[in-house]
């Protein structure tokens, strides 16, 4: 697998972007800023990155209701982000859509996705529409532990798999569902396991490991993009923050969030980039610091927009 | 008389039926530890145990289902679907099954289902989360459906929907938890089929009901102040089974018919009501066109200012009285 | 000019568009070798191929999301729902994502989708394959919906449903498969949004379509022969967009509103046509109320007798004329 | 596994019903008294008779458009099924449901269902009632290859299997779905295979040996009945008839029809009884012949059975 150093860094500067918008949505949500419900990736960071990082620019994601993470892991510009969930004029969706409806078609963003499950049928049919147009186009389908209950993840791995599609479905094993633990609502241990059902490769990765999820996910981007089908790919995983800003966390114990926190994926990763891969801590600081500009930024760009229009309301019903 | 809310008055209409009947139970995502997702269900695990308070997973069709199919074996449960956007990853186990199953089997059914979820908008939750589907429901003939108001409203519909032996879509707002109101300690039922007359008044007959009946009841206050007209206000409770023969009579009576809901205008409940009217005698009574003040025909945008514009609000209440008396 | 069936008139439509278009596609349960559960596609297949006519697996969900995948990604997918029952299975992916996807995407995204299903009685179905369910379609913005009844109609309709980039409910007639008509050999579309004057009068206005519009006709025919009444006839031919219009025109022209729907009355779009002119100012000139004839509210029973009751015929629309003229 | 002469004779005799039931019912279809769409179950009476030969009256199955095999293996009554083809008054469901919903609750007969996979969360929920109401009744839940591709199969089954139901599924593999088949639109060569998504026990039995199933499903019943849970049990069969009565055969040749007339369940059967269980070709005759009578007498009764009153439209939609 090849790793540039450019991609490695790349893979740094958007994991530390995504940790560090979350950390500005959280504070714009707890402003009161932020409308309805906000679901952040904190910690799981290196599942998106990594994945995605196998992407080209007009392949195609399709995300969740916790999207924020695969939307930057895409190319997703983080002013439009923020002034989406600021509900401005200027953002992604003209301030209609919000968190859960952030997208960005023209970089292969098909929309993150308030319906859980509901990603999975979207991402089959990408992959259908670039097979019968003859790209090679690969999808990456992201979805939570929660989701492999709904019909719908059943339903589109099977198609996937009887028509050999170009998609790589990503499950987000993070332990819960809302508040539900995987271990009770799932009937079984690995996700990855599912894939016996659909005679397809079914992968685990560590999904704190950026570097684990870039290679299994490129192995099966690379397998997707040759004609091989579709694959499953476990990332096993935790999300740091509640299920939604705001959320008490009755449902797990402070210990289980420390044992986490410790393992960090971008604390991690930028240890290995200093001590394993020869980059300086000044590299990264000069990342960091452009990401921080970027964000804060982005802020900025947020707040200082002008609310939409009242007309727009009732624009883009329909098409023409 | 002790005051709460919406919220609470579910919770006691749930913790009486259970002690009541052994056979009464809740099944829903996320409705044990967390209570669900807007509380109602909060502290009845520690009280009824997981079994009884039992947390599925995110698989709607198997929820409502399973629910189902234990109802029709035996038990009563109660499905809570967590929004009413949701109904369309299980609307086959509603539609196609528990709304028919009695029907189709020649009556060798009951089916003691009661699904409670709840819609609406105000909280920025943008198009998937805040539509109001009611009228979906009331066109399947099979269903009963309920959208209470009030607590005590809340509380007596809920506790009669658990004892109805058919499926009953019993249909909350997520801005109307926080409702107060009276409440009586006493155990009391509210019969489906009985609309409820708000406010009396004589000029205009008004319908409206769930999260915009305090804003009906309030136009109607301001406008008899302002304007001196008298607003009948009427909460019709039951969509099905609908009384038509209250707003019938009010509109014999006023003359004057306007719909208030949250749904988009078109295809909502009102243009069922407006067609009751309109086919009734007392069409012969009417002096002035109807007026629906209805959601925007636009899914529900996220940002406020848009979400309030697309809802409709006091202000659209009251000019559309004022329209409705020509002023 | 050569008279063909509806079925050969959409399978016509369905060749033009194709061959226009090479995104264009089919896809459904069972569509090709065995040409779709009403024959709409048979032979397509031959001339097409296996990918461009794909046969899915019985998974609701995944066949409209991914047709909506395979849309917003380049493709022109026609959707076949062999049943508009089973649209229950897929309600998420036509109503939260299809429908909602332009707008919550801030006008980001085109979807150009159409779902190809057929509804209605008359075959002994019974209640879980006989249903009229385009209420419900309409009542969610951002979804055309579309029901032809006549061969010219429904290929010229179709055509246009193909080319337009919304996404689109194409509603058959299982009973109406077998309608013949004249369609012209060359190229035509229809646009959407114009109701067609089906027939001139100038007492009654009768709004139907799809299965009951030649019910309505020959009903209007026999009034005219027997009563001298002269109803005029109005197929709305897209229930969205609406052609008001026209419809509002006719009414204050005649005075009196008659709607025919198969689906159960309550919450059938007769209430929404009835209530749109009950808010017009045609109420001026209304002499009568209105008459529904639809659908009983109830689910559609199995028995021959029982389901002709249950569904509206020729008699129960000459009923409603004689009833509008107070006969 | 207990097999009495009275079990043994009682499984010839219901699928020999079955048989003779669908005959008629093609028949009357033929002579247009039966409406709507019609699917027998001729070829795949081994799996219905020796799934519910372990069953008790009070225990539950749900079934499918193809149903009348399921009903009467559960000892569902010929002559109000008839009837109900028929549409008369004294029919199952008083002639408002047909071929499709013909149910008997009293005898833990949940009805056919029109919706491919309805029957799943159903019977979950039925298995669910009986442990909730601490009773040993056991639901079998029947249904087609084609419906392990809806998204309620998966639901239903991960439900079961974490609330360990008592309930055990029987798919009948066929090889089609109504002209899909199997071996194209399923991404596994076997259902039984997708057991492991739900880490349950899966089957494969030969569902034209009656024997095979009976025993097979009999462990999974007494499983259930002991709180083991569900089990997956998947019946290869065959549907010697068309989808639907009508139903040109497009998607399959002759050649594949003529081989599997060849297993015949039933002859087969009867061979292995006279030739190895010790009856008599007497004893089998016996019973044939009052199958016969009864069969006969049900289409009597029906075709001498009253429509119902037109009332009857109005009925049943509520209770009370
Ligand atoms: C169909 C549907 N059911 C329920 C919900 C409510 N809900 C939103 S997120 C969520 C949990 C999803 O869990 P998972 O798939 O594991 O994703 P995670 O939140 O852990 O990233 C639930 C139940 C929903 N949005 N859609
Ligand atoms: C949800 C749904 N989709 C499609 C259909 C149409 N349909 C009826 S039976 C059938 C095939 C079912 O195949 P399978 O489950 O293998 O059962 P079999 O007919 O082979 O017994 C189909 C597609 C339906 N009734 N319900
Ligand atoms: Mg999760
Ligand atoms: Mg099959």
């Amino acid at each position: 697998m090849e790793r540039s150093k450019e991609t490695l860094l790349d893979m740094y500067e958007k994991m530390y972007k995504i940790r560090l918008f979350e950390d500005n949505a959280v504070k714009l949500f707890n402003q009161g800023l932020v409308r309805g419900p906000m679901h952040v990736y904190t910690g799981e960071e290196a599942v998106a990155v990594g994945a995605c990082s196998n992407l080209n620019n007009d392949d195609l994601i399709t995300s969740t209701h916790r999207g924020h993470g695969h939307c930057i892991a895409k190319g997703g510009l983080v002013d439009k982000m923020a002034a989406e969930l600021l509900a401005k004029g200027t953002g992604y969706c003209k301030g209609k859509g919000g968190s859960m409806h952030i997208a960005d078609p023209d970089i292969g963003i098909l929309g993150a996705n308030g319906i859980v499950g509901a990603g999975l049928p979207i991402a089959a049919g990408s992959a259908l529409s670039s097979k019968m147009r003859g790209t090679d186009q690969v999808t990456i389908c992201f979805f939570g532990d929660g989701a492999t209950n709904e019909g719908s993840f059943h339903e589109a791995l099977n198609m996937a798999a009887i028509w050999d599609l170009p998609v790589v479905f990503v499950c987000e094993n993070n332990l819960y569902g809302l508040t539900g633990p995987a271990d009770e609502m799932l009937s079984v241990k690995d996700v990855a396991s599912r894939a016996a059902s659909y005679d397809i490769p079914g992968v685990i990765v560590d999904g704190n490991d950026v570097l684990d999820v870039y290679e299994t996910v490129g192995e099966a981007v690379k397998r997707a993009r040759n004609g091989g089908g579709p694959s499953l790919i476990e990332a096993k995983t935790y999300r740091i923050k509640g299920h939604f800003v705001g959320d008490p966390c009755v449902y797990r114990d402070e210990e289980e969030v420390e044992k986490w926190k410790k393992r960090c994926p971008i604390k991690n990763y930028k240890n290995y980039l200093i001590e394993t891969a020869g980059f300086t801590s000044e590299e990264l600081a000069e990342i960091e610091e452009k990401v921080e500009n970027e964000v804060e930024a982005a802020v900025k760009f947020a707040k200082e927009s002008p609310d939409p229009e009242l007309e727009v309301v009732f624009e883009d019903v329909f098409s023409k | 008389m002790r005051t709460i809310t919406v919220k609470d008055a579910l919770k006691e209409a749930i913790i009486e039926e259970m002690d009541r009947d052994e056979n009464v139970f809740v099944m829903g995502e996320d409705i044990a530890e967390h209570g669900g997702i807007y509380g109602v269900t909060a502290g009845l695990l520690d009280k009824y145990g997981k079994e009884r308070i039992r947390n599925t997973p995110i698989s709607e069709s198997a929820l409502i289902g399973s629910a189902l199919g234990a109802a029709i074996t035996g038990m009563r449960p109660i499905a809570e679907l967590m929004y009413i956007d949701f109904t369309t990853v299980a609307m086959d186990q509603i539609v196609n099954q528990a709304a028919k199953m009695r029907y189709m089997f020649g009556g060798k059914v009951d089916v003691p289902l009661v699904i409670r979820t709840q819609g609406g908008g105000g909280r920025g939750s943008a198009a998937q989360h805040s539509q109001s589907l009611e009228a979906w429901f009331m066109h399947v003939p099979g269903l009963k459906v309920v959208m209470p108001s009030t607590p005590y409203d809340a509380k007596g519909l809920l506790k009669t929907a658990i004892r109805d032996d058919n499926p009953v879509m019993f249909i909350e707002q997520k801005m109307a938890y926080g409702f107060k109101g009276e409440v009586p300690e006493e155990e009391y039922l509210i019969p489906f089929g009985q609309a409820d007359i708000k406010r009396e008044g004589s000029d205009v007959t008004l319908v409206a009901n769930s999260y915009l009946l305090p804003k009906a009841l309030k136009a109607a206050e301001m406008m008899e102040k302002e304007e001196g007209i008298k607003v009948e206000v009427i909460d019709p409770l039951t969509l099905v089974p609908f009384d038509e023969e209250t707003i019938i009579k009010s509109v014999s009576k006023t003359g004057r018919l306007i719909v208030v809901h949250e749904a988009v205008k078109r295809g909502g409940f009102g243009a069922e009501i407006a067609a009751k009217i309109f086919e009734s005698d007392a069409f012969y009574y009417l002096d002035a066109p109807l007026q629906r003040v209805a959601g925007l025909d636009v899914p529900t945008p996220y940002n406020e200012k848009l979400e309030n514009f697309a809802m409709p609000d006091l202000e659209d209440i009251k000019e559309a009285i004022k329209k409705t008396c020509y002023l």
